[in-house]
């Protein structure tokens, strides 16, 4: 029998953003076994939600589970808790709130794209595709008024109005990134080097994702076809021309591809709800407690988002639950990771997109 | 010669303590190109053997701690800490939870203070700016000749974790 | 949200009688305190479908053992070991200690305390 | 190749993407959401902005004559504005203006100061609430 060696990988390390700790079986070179430690940044968010707030103030305490997608995390919350007292959002709260997501999908792949550049050794393309984001992030700026945290959804619609202005910087700004992805779209694609660290590297089978339920791109990269934008009537995404990606490799290839071709298609939906906004408030007043018991689903750059809510009315609420996307995607993850590589680690953990402050709450 | 050197170009190193990584991927776009704060000289390291500023983001939950202070006594004086957004600085929202104390100085000192949430990369210029002055004075308090001043004290500096442990052992004794 | 009581005896049957990976969607495992009893709830979802989500649910005494659906699901672990920490109930082979230290305070969740 | 060589002799024609940040300001679109201001002319002490905060980092401290004194916490407000739509007076009494806080060093302690303030207004409400209690009754 071979020898086997331990290797930790984090809680700290120069490839990773987040604490979390992962701890390698390996075989020569070769991954045996894995086992993620995801503990680091439990906060107990769901106790608070519980205990210290009230209903109407959690939507902006929620959005601190997680900076990058801070907006569906509130999004979803302020879905459930309008399932149970009942209040009718109109349709512009409807389709402000689209555009915030999907702008937040876009700068939330971008920096996923640029990571994976970066732990793939090429530090010249992290750069490039850092710069192109900030584009998003001055959309985002300009219409939120904050870079990260929006703090733009509340209970029964939303908090500011986009005016003309805005929509014209905002097409302005888009029409320049377009082109500047399809730059990146060709560098990932064409570039020779590149693809000996993506291509077959990190793969997944169509079986395995769904046996192991993996989610977002993740999964749509290996062919399952899962999102929640697909899945749901509550927005007109058909409306406006929402078309679901698929690839069928499943390894990082295949991922970093779907994220490009989904922002391109999220730029395309962004400019159709920009062309047909309909009129009407943004904000619906709200009245009464909550009672009785909600879910909630949104799709979120990472997978789906759930909210599980129950009230017994009070202005605190009884039960709060949060399912994140990394949640239920690392039992995937680990999956992946045997029978690879060690050096190719910090590449297949950046295409994953993990993110452990979701995961903890 | 090195002191030269580390004032001019000054290490980071970056640590999450439980943030809603707002933050960190704030201090990665002022690395990035627009807001660029490698113009300082400055890079961000893994290391904390090598680096002279600690960025420190999130309130600090019960399972990282160690790992901060950890951090912390690996880091080779002079060094400064810098809280970046406002969970780091007081707690911010999760100041309340069980899981968190209220703040990264109940555990490190903490030199600057950076507020905002998410802090903008130009707050953390700003921080990072003043980290450098402040920097720039203990590395000078450093050289002082202490044993002519008759300042020297025992406990005064700790380079690893081991010689803590050591000397807080004897210190019970 | 479709709601199916079962019971602990029954639990394993029911959700591999109901689960086929093909189909279904497993969401994840949620517990909720009455007061007096917890109830465990195991969420479904159909994919590429319109339709609602199911919910098998459970109601049991703080002091019971259930058993642990990861023969089933195997990515069910990480949700029974979140429900595990957070309520302090007890599944059979899920350890403690996913997301609490030792010395942090146990079964946050609980009402009682 | 060749796209690569004039994409290359284009972008050194172009100027530099980076802001010099601290010597030329960054530009700030409209309606930024930074620090949080308070003129206490206007303002009716309803207290609704300190009951609508998520970190409660605003605090009415009560003196026993009945009037009030706000304090305001930068370094722990998350700069939601969740206070300026509660307050019925939003833009004499409390408004967001669009700066933002500077960093501060240690000395200033913007943690260990707050926190006995917070205990303190706490027993100053208390306080005052006994004495109105008292007045009453006599």
């Amino acid at each position: 029998m071979k020898k086997t060696i331990n290797i930790p990988y984090g809680s700290q390390h120069i490839a990773l953003l987040e604490p979390v700790r992962f701890q390698f079986e390996t075989q020569n070179e070769k991954i045996v076994g894995v086992k993620a430690d995801i503990g680091y940044v439990h906060r107990g968010i769901e106790k608070a939600c519980t205990s210290t707030f009230e209903y109407k103030q959690i939507p902006s305490v929620v959005a601190r589970v997680c900076g990058l997608c801070a907006i569906t995390h509130s999004l979803t919350y302020v879905m459930a808790v309008e399932q149970i007292i009942d209040v009718n959002v109109s349709e512009k709260a409807k389709y402000l709130r689209m555009l915030m997501v999907e702008l937040d999908r876009i700068h939330s792949h971008m920096l996923c794209l640029s990571h994976t550049a970066e732990n793939a050794g090429y530090e010249a393309l992290f750069m490039q595709i850092m710069a192109d984001r900030e584009i998003i992030m001055d959309i985002q700026e300009a219409i939120s008024g904050n870079r990260v945290q929006f703090d733009f959804v509340c209970i029964g619609g939303v908090n500011r109005d986009i005016t003309d202005e805005i929509v014209k910087f905002i097409i302005k700004s888009l029409n320049e990134l377009q082109p500047k992805i399809e730059d990146i779209f060709d560098m990932f694609e064409n570039n020779w080097s590149l693809s000996l660290k993506y291509k077959g590297i990190g793969a997944i089978t169509k079986e395995n994702a769904s046996i192991y339920n993996a989610l977002g791109p993740l999964a749509r990269a290996a062919g399952l076809e899962t999102d929640v934008r697909a899945e749901s009537d509550y927005y007109p995404y058909e409306k406006i021309g929402y078309k679901m990606i698929l690839e069928q490799t499943g390894d990082i290839y295949g991922r970093n591809r779907v994220r490009l071709r989904e922002i391109l298609s999220s730029i395309d939906m962004i400019k159709n709800i920009l062309c047909d906004i309909p009129e009407g408030n943004i904000i619906e007043k709200v009245k009464g407690k909550p009672n009785g018991e909600s879910v909630a689903r949104l799709e979120a750059p990472r997978g789906e988002i759930f909210y599980y809510l129950k009230g017994v009315k009070q202005a605190m609420l009884d039960r709060v639950r949060t399912k994140t996307p990394t949640f239920s995607g690392i039992p995937a993850m680990v999956e992946i990771f045997k029978g690879q590589e060690y050096g190719d680690v910090p590449a297949i953990l950046a295409s994953f997109d993990p993110c452990m402050s979701c995961t903890a709450k | 010669m090195f002191e030269k050197f580390r004032k001019k170009s000054p290490w980071i190193l970056h640590y999450n303590a439980g943030s809603c990584n707002g933050c960190d991927i704030e201090i990665l776009a002022s690395l990035a190109p627009k807001y660029d704060l490698e113009r300082f000289g400055i890079i961000n390291t893994g290391n904390p053997k090598q680096s002279d500023i600690l960025l420190v983001t999130g309130p600090v939950t019960l399972k990282s701690r160690e790992r901060l202070v950890e951090l912390y006594s690996q880091m080779p004086e002079p060094k400064v800490v810098v809280a970046i957004g406002v969970c780091t600085c007081t707690g911010g929202v999760f100041r309340k939870m069980y899981n968190v104390k209220a703040g990264v100085d109940r555990y490190v000192p903490v030199d600057v203070y950076v507020p905002g949430c998410a802090s903008s990369p130009d707050q953390i210029i700003d921080g990072v700016v003043q980290a450098l002055a402040i920097l720039e004075e203990k590395s000078k308090d450093i050289e002082k000749p202490k044993r002519l001043f008759g300042e020297l004290t025992n406990n005064s500096i700790f380079t690893n974790r081991r010689e803590m442990a050591k000397k807080i052992k004897h210190e019970k004794n | 949200m479709k709601k199916i009581e079962t019971n602990s005896e029954n639990l394993k049957d029911d959700i591999s009688a109901f689960y086929d990976y093909k189909i279904w969607h497993y969401i994840t495992v949620n517990g909720v305190d009455l007061g007096d009893k917890m109830e465990i709830q195991y969420l479904f979802k159909k994919y590429g479908n319109k339709e609602e989500v199911v919910c098998y649910f459970l109601t049991m005494d703080y002091e019971k053992e259930i058993p642990s659906i990861v023969s089933i699901i195997p990515s069910a672990y990480l949700g029974e070991g979140e429900v595990v920490d957070m309520f302090g109930v007890k599944i059979k082979e899920i350890p403690k200690g996913l997301l609490l230290e030792e010395d942090s305070c146990q079964a946050p969740l609980r009402k009682a305390q | 190749m060749i796209s690569a060589i004039t994409k290359a002799f284009s972008n050194l024609l172009k100027k530099p993407y980076t802001c010099n940040y601290p010597v030329t300001p960054v530009i700030k679109p409209k309606n930024y959401r930074g620090l949080i201001k308070f003129n206490d002319e206007y303002c009716i002490w309803c207290d609704k902005c300190e009951k609508v905060c998520p970190p409660n980092a605003i605090i009415f401290k009560q003196f026993e004559d009945g009037h009030k004194v706000y304090n305001y916490n930068p370094y722990l407000c998350i700069y939601c504005g969740d206070c300026i739509r509660a307050c019925p007076k939003t833009g004499d009494a409390l408004w967001q203006c669009e700066e933002k806080g500077l960093p501060s060093i240690s000395k200033d302690a913007p943690n260990d100061d707050w926190f006995i303030l917070e205990k303190e207004a706490k027993q100053s409400r208390e306080n005052y609430k006994a004495i109105k209690a008292a007045k009453k009754k006599s």
